[in-house]
């Protein structure tokens, strides 16, 4: 029994750093809680008999894309904007909604929520009700049969990640380079 | 792999060998009218590939693709669309002294990504494909970055897409927990073999997820709030690539899904695509009831058009989806005929360095009478759209109307005829604007090329609506072909 | 069924040609439009529709020679579904003769009128071509040898009278009018497209031919026949105007007359009629949907009929009147007297074709005044087209010795023998007659006596380019009863146990009733609103009332039972229930545009939740619905081997 | 290793979906958009690589692997797009992108 306690601690751990993500103020911050909850994903693969990808979620997700990210948002400052309408508890102040200001913070987060809920309850209903098998997650998948896989059958899905991720370098590459001015040879 | 293997993914190789040459030809030489020709040769080559693929119809290549006679109408279509688009574009981009590199190269992505995804049988290569395809259209819906309506349209797309990714992942998650497979033609029977009475809710939760996620692709109610102002936002030639080949591609997708694992035999999914398929058709043509954006009317009678094709999907036996794959391939290619040809001339009318297209179709008032054959073949294709007959569009919406008498789906045959009724009514909007008399205020010079691509365009909608059979027959073989 | 001759080689060839020389026409004057003379455009749209005609003559005439003959030509495979196959192919018998000789020669006479008429127009050939297009459309519905084909030329007419209503319009004048019109032709058209596919799935075929043999040897189920004949009923409702759909016949009359003549009285509306008499065979099977096609019929025609009587447009009571002939042709279908409907139909397009065209000449020669209470007293301004008109109207109120007189006569005498129909429908009949008859007099009493009322000077018709259809048409309005039509052949007798005739005998004064019906109503029509010199001529009311108080004794009892309902019915009637309705559709229709389209309000985080609701909806119909039974069956019979 | 039933994962993977998608349409900035998105696709790769251990295949790590390059292809057009409209519109408001609507 105890040795599951591990996991929905990680668990645990992930939701709430997940929704300091969400309901951040400052970016920086959101980020590193962002950080925080890969890490504890990658606990909970681990204990889902999954090393290889929690390896994966530290070194490739928290290490480099979220590195991409703090990059990015430290060096083209994109804090952006300074009102305060965009900092946690936030909001309305907002020139275009007039609600009422003091329970703007509630009807912000009140219909998403509800619907999410919602959402979140006929999702476990479905789960709870599909799940009467002893099914659980219990051996380890070494990182050799992922290799094996990978480059087995799965060898042309390789080669398509290549080209999504060129797909992605050539979009990101045309966005962020200099402006395009008509007349202008680049 | 095996020859045979490789023959049946032959148009997919020859495009991303087309694709490195591409980077290649960029590091050599920057010049975007040589990229262009060399992207429309490469599609033509790739759907030249054909006969190659013949022998290899029903092939498994890899545990990731099957190739039936279906992809083989899928991809030609998707061929076919993606040269016009890259035709094209030319002249719509040749206004800034740019060099348009990046776009023919997201443009062979996009069509590597729908080929791809119009053969995959197994989710790895599904979702691969799709986001293959979404990321370069992104980048494409986005691609006139100085334009802000372009980079609205973009942002949309990206984070809506990404939202709709992650659903049809949480479904294709749910069914992979459930059966333990994730090839369509596996997965399923599971469900058949009763392994787990219980586990069948989270099966068909799944695939409602999965469903969800293709749905927002095809712009189907209530998933479609992001097509219009995608439409309108991307430059012309990519919401002419957003029409034809996303749509051809993500319903070739649906299809195979819905059929492999056989779907039709759940009534409650069939219940849920019912309802998607009325909603789409009532609200796609009554929102485009009083549009005067031609591009947004376009994404909104696409709405209505994703809903009739969804008719093709009831069907009561296995032994008819061979007509259901025969309309919806028919089908598929009538829709897409006329929006090629009536985006050709939106983009050969508008500049990529103006603020917006020139997408107000008050602006073809009178237009009959200054260049009767453009207007005549615009309207071929409006009518084609509303099913008129002697146009493809009516043989089109006869074998969909076909396929739901042979399966007994009333109420959405009913909806159907209602929806085109209303239909009928903004295509014929338009229609009466260019008979108007009005002296336009100036001249709409088309260049030869596009001269040509409509009235050979239009030719074809009339063809296929006065001799369908020429095209039909062979249509027959590759739907036959699929289940052999 | 019936002996099918030899058709020669001739015949064939004259058929296959014979909707597409207007055709050619037609993308003659397309491409050249702003190149073309009058004198060419004319020659090139007129003489299209004279070969048309000639055609059709010849085919007559060869066909007079073999009784019963059926010329079939098959031009190509249109498409194949399956085993069935779709065949451009036209089939020649004595029904469609009588239909492609109406729709040609009369098409011609208006043609050759329309020239004249809209000479000044500066979109001259576009008009023509137009006309052109719709005889291709019309001439495709009549002579089409299957159900698809004939759609196609449902359709076609249908877009034709569309492009030909708007023809006028100035921008957005009357664009309402022209959108109820569409929405309303367009709900029977839904109604023909689903009864079409319903036969389909019954017979297998789309085959005319093959449906009524079929049909004929009890291949479709009772049950399916209803509803098959229900919808195609509603198919002809929506085309022929027929209640409840009859509200935008009237605002058709926008177009120009030779319009309204040519597709809103003599061709286009008739179709409805066409269709029910094609599908005979299919319908004969359910004498309830008969009935109701009778009912529709009489009370079209009444309703219409008093519709007619409170109009002050010439037009418009021209439109109402024709609505209701069509009552009397759907009457004739639903009591079984097809022959006699397809004849009426015949002698109505002459009749109605001719007062079409002569108000056209009287409106033009008024500078398009359409009031008949600015007209009066044009009997002896205008001579000669107030007595073509008086034929027309001779023939409408089936004066004896006219062709009008020779078909409703016909339809009079089936009438109350018919089980499908019966005395109570004869009773309808007479007194939609006697309205009829009314009405004609009240207008031609207006409009050609006492005094002069316009401000406009009056210019005489002196074109002979215009009279000279107006005098054939009214020879052929006189004489066209003569034309003798033998459909004997196309409608059988129904078999006997369906028992379409009853034991009523027809009554010994049934037909002097009907022959003194028109006399009586022009005595009355003469008393209410001959124009008394000196005396202002207006509206309805006071009349009826004066014809309660000074004609019969019991006036109290009159003005209270009859009168006052009666004058109501004519007024409500004139602002139309339905048309009120049809608006609350069209209204309708918008409102949910603007919602919808108020939702999409351009914002991302909008779109995002709603995909959200999406899912979570779709969620929900899954698991409610999920908790019956995920049947096995169904899955264990759809799967396939 | 522990005994972790599959529908404990599916559930933790559900909650942070929800959380992610409750941040993508509460959300007004569009940095913090594309974060929620990040949450929501790492929740769908616990759910993959539950699926894949109860199986005991190698296929959900797979998937989950082709999963982090699509985050990847991603957040690289993300980031630029927002790089982008910052520099347009000098705003990451997302309710002020609406031009285009009706």
């Amino acid at each position: 029994m105890t040795i599951e306690i591990p996991f929905y601690l990680a668990a645990g751990i992930a939701i709430i750093a997940s929704i300091r993500v969400v309901t951040g103020a400052n970016a920086i911050h959101a980020l590193l809680y962002l950080v925080v909850s890969l890490l504890a994903v990658a606990v909970c693969f681990y204990f889902m008999g999954a090393p290889f990808a929690a390896g994966l979620e530290v070194i490739v997700y928290a290490g480099a894309i979220l590195v991409l990210f703090v990059f990015a948002v430290m060096m083209f400052d994109l804090q952006g904007d300074k009102d305060p309408e965009h900092y946690y508890g936030d909001s309305n102040s907002g020139n275009n909604s007039s609600g009422s200001s003091h329970n703007s913070w509630f009807s912000r987060w009140f219909g998403p929520v509800l619907l999410a809920s919602v959402l979140l309850i006929e999702v476990i209903y479905v789960i709870i009700n599909s799940s009467n098998s002893e099914q659980s997650t219990s051996t380890i998948v070494s990182a050799k049969q992922v290799g094996i896989l990978l480059y087995g059958p799965y060898l042309l899905a390789v080669e398509i990640a290549s080209f999504l991720l060129l797909a992605g370098l050539i979009a990101g590459y045309h966005f962020a380079k200099g402006q395009d001015l008509p007349g202008r040879n680049l | 792999m095996s020859s045979l293997e490789l023959f049946a993914i032959a148009p997919q190789l020859i495009l991303s060998l087309a694709i490195v040459l591409q980077l290649l030809l960029i590091a050599v030489k920057r010049s975007t009218a040589l990229i262009q020709y060399f992207t429309a040769i490469s599609i033509v080559i790739a759907a030249g590939a054909t006969p190659l693929v013949l022998p290899a119809v029903n092939t498994q290549s890899t545990i990731l693709f099957y190739l039936d006679g279906f992809s083989i109408g899928v991809n030609l279509l998707i061929f076919l669309s993606a040269v016009i688009v890259c035709l094209i574009s030319g002249r719509y981009l040749a206004i800034s002294q740019e060099v348009h590199d990046e776009y023919y190269v997201l443009l062979l992505l996009v069509v590597l990504g729908a080929s791809l995804v119009s053969i995959a049988n197994h989710f790895a290569s599904v979702f691969l494909g799709l986001e293959l395809l979404s990321i370069a259209l992104i980048g494409m819906v986005g691609y006139l970055r100085s334009r802000t309506q372009s980079l609205e349209a973009g942002f949309k797309y990206l984070i809506l897409s990404a939202t709709a990714s992650s659903v049809l992942l949480f479904g294709m998650a749910m069914i992979y927990g459930f059966s333990g497979d994730m090839h369509f033609n596996y997965v399923s029977l599971s469900y058949t073999g009763a392994v787990n009475e219980q586990m069948r809710l989270l099966f068909s939760a799944g695939s409602v997820l999965l469903i969800a996620g293709i749905a927002f692709k095809l712009s189907l109610v209530p998933f479609h709030f992001w097509t219009p102002d995608v439409y309108q936002g991307a430059p012309a030639p990519v919401s002419m690539l957003l029409a034809t080949v996303s749509k051809t591609a993500m319903f070739a997708v649906l299809v195979k899904f819905w059929f492999f694992a056989q779907l039709y035999a759940n009534e409650q999914l069939m219940l849920i695509i019912t309802v998607i398929a009325f909603a789409s058709m009532l609200v796609g043509n009554l929102l485009a009831l009083q549009q005067t954006n031609i591009k947004r009317l376009l994404a909104y009678s696409s709405i209505a058009h994703m809903g009739y094709l969804l008719v093709t999907l009831k069907v009561l036996a296995a032994s008819s989806t061979q007509l259901a794959w025969e309309s919806a391939l028919f089908y598929l290619l009538t829709y897409c005929l006329a929006n090629l040809l009536i985006f050709t001339f939106i983009c050969q009318t508008s500049k990529a360095n103006a603020g917006v297209d020139n997408d107000d179709w008050q602006h073809w008032r009178g237009l009959f009478w200054q260049s009767p054959v453009q207007a005549s073949a615009l309207i071929f294709a409006l009518l084609s759209l509303a099913g008129i007959p002697l146009t493809a569009g009516f043989i089109g919406k006869f074998y969909l109307l076909t396929t739901a008498v042979d399966n007994g789906s009333w109420r959405l045959l009913a909806s159907l005829v209602a929806g085109s009724g209303i239909g009928l009514y903004y295509y014929l909007r338009i229609i009466f604007v260019m008979f108007a008399n009005a002296n336009v205020q100036q001249a709409l010079p088309l260049t030869r090329l596009s001269q040509a691509l409509i009235v050979s365009l239009s030719l074809l909608i009339l063809v296929f609506g006065i001799l369908p059979d020429i095209i039909s027959a062979e249509v027959r073989l590759f739907a036959l072909s699929n289940f052999g | 069924m019936q002996a099918t001759i030899e058709a020669t080689m001739n015949q064939m060839q004259v058929l296959a040609y014979l909707p597409f020389y207007p055709l050619l026409s037609f993308i003659l004057l397309v491409l050249f439009a702003k190149r073309l003379s009058w004198l060419t455009a004319s020659i090139l749209s007129v003489g299209a529709v004279l070969l048309s005609a000639l055609s059709s003559a010849y085919l007559l005439q060869v066909a007079m020679l073999t009784p019963n003959s059926v010329v079939d030509v098959h031009l190509w495979q249109w498409f194949k579904l399956g085993d069935m196959a779709v065949n451009f192919a036209f089939r020649l018998d004595s029904l469609s003769m009588v239909m492609s000789l109406v729709v040609s020669g009369v098409g011609l006479l208006i043609h050759a009128y329309a020239a004249a008429y809209m000479k000044d127009d500066e979109n001259f050939s576009r008009f023509m071509a137009y006309m052109n297009l719709f005889i291709v459309a019309m001439l495709l519905l009549v002579l089409a040898d299957n159900l698809v084909l004939l759609y196609l030329g449902w359709e076609g007419v249908g877009l034709c009278s569309f492009l030909l209503i708007g023809f006028w319009y100035q921008d957005n004048d009357n664009a309402m009018a022209a959108k109820k019109a569409f929405i309303v032709t367009r709900v029977g058209d839904t109604f023909l497209a689903i009864g079409l596919f319903l036969l389909f799935r019954e017979t297998g075929s789309l085959a005319i031919n093959d449906i009524t043999a079929l049909a004929g040897s009890g291949e479709i189920a009772n049950e399916m026949a209803f509803w098959i004949c229900l919808l195609l009923v509603g198919g002809a409702v929506g085309k022929s105007a027929q209640l409840p759909l009859q509200t935008w016949l009237p605002d058709a009359m926008a177009g120009p007359t030779p319009v309204s003549a040519l597709i809103h009285a003599a061709t286009m509306v008739t179709a409805g009629v066409y269709l029910i008499a094609r599908m005979q065979g299919v319908f004969v099977l359910t004498p309830e949907v008969m009935t109701i096609v009778s009912w529709i019929g009489a009370l079209t025609l009444l309703l219409a009929g008093i519709a007619a009587l409170a109009q002050s447009d010439i037009k418009r009571v021209l439109a109402y009147s024709t609505m209701s002939q069509i009552g009397y042709m759907m009457l004739a279908l639903g009591a079984g007297a097809f022959s006699a409907g397809v004849m009426h139909l015949m002698t109505h397009a002459f009749f109605k074709a001719l007062l079409f065209l002569t108000a056209g000449s009287i409106i033009l020669a008024l500078h398009h005044q359409q009031n008949i209470f600015k007209m009066g007293g044009l009997f002896k301004k205008l001579p000669l087209v107030s007595i073509l008109f008086f034929i027309g109207i001779a023939a409408l109120i089936a004066f004896p010795g006219t062709s009008g007189f020779v078909s409703k006569e016909a339809i009079l005498a089936e009438l109350y023998s018919s089980n499908t129909a019966g005395p109570v429908f004869w009773w309808l009949a007479i007194i939609g007659a006697l309205i009829t008859s009314i009405y004609s007099f009240r207008l031609l009493f207006i409009t050609f006596f006492g005094d002069y009322r316009g401000d406009v000077k009056v210019h005489p018709v002196t074109d002979k380019l215009q009279l000279l259809p107006l005098v054939i048409l009214a020879l052929l309005a006189l004489a066209g009863g003569l034309i003798g039509l033998n459909l004997t052949a196309l409608f059988p007798a129904p078999p006997t146990e369906l028992n379409l005739v009853t034991g009523h005998s027809d009554p010994a004064w049934l037909h002097n009733v009907a022959i003194a019906t028109p006399f009586v109503g022009i005595v009355i029509a003469y008393l209410l609103y001959f124009p008394k010199t000196g005396q202002a001529v207006v509206g309805s009311d006071s009349s009826l009332t004066k014809f309660a108080h000074g004609g019969l004794g019991f006036d109290r009892l009159y003005e209270w039972l009859l009168v006052k309902p009666f004058v109501f019915i004519a007024k409500v009637n004139r602002r139309d229930v339905i048309e009120q309705l049809v608006t609350g559709i069209s209204w309708n229709v918008q409102a949910w545009h603007e919602v919808l389209r108020a939702s999409q309000n351009g914002q991302l985080r909008w779109y995002g939740a709603v995909i959200g609701v999406g899912v979570v909806m779709l969620l929900a119909i899954l698991i409610f619905s999920g908790t019956s039974e995920p049947s096995l069956q169904v899955m264990n019979g759809g799967a396939q081997g | 290793m522990s005994h972790i039933p599959l529908s404990h994962a599916f559930i933790l993977a559900g909650i942070l979906f929800v959380i992610g998608f409750i941040g993508v349409i509460a959300r007004r900035n569009t940095l913090f958009m594309l974060m929620s998105l990040e949450v929501m696709l790492n929740s769908v790769g616990i759910a993959f690589i539950a699926a894949g251990s109860a199986w005991q295949e190698a296929d959900g790590q797979i998937m989950f692997i082709l999963i982090l390059t699509l985050a990847a292809a991603e957040v690289a057009v993300g980031l630029a797009l927002l790089i982008r409209l910052q520099q347009q519109r000098q705003s990451l408001d997302i309710d002020e992108l609406s031009d285009m609507r009706g």
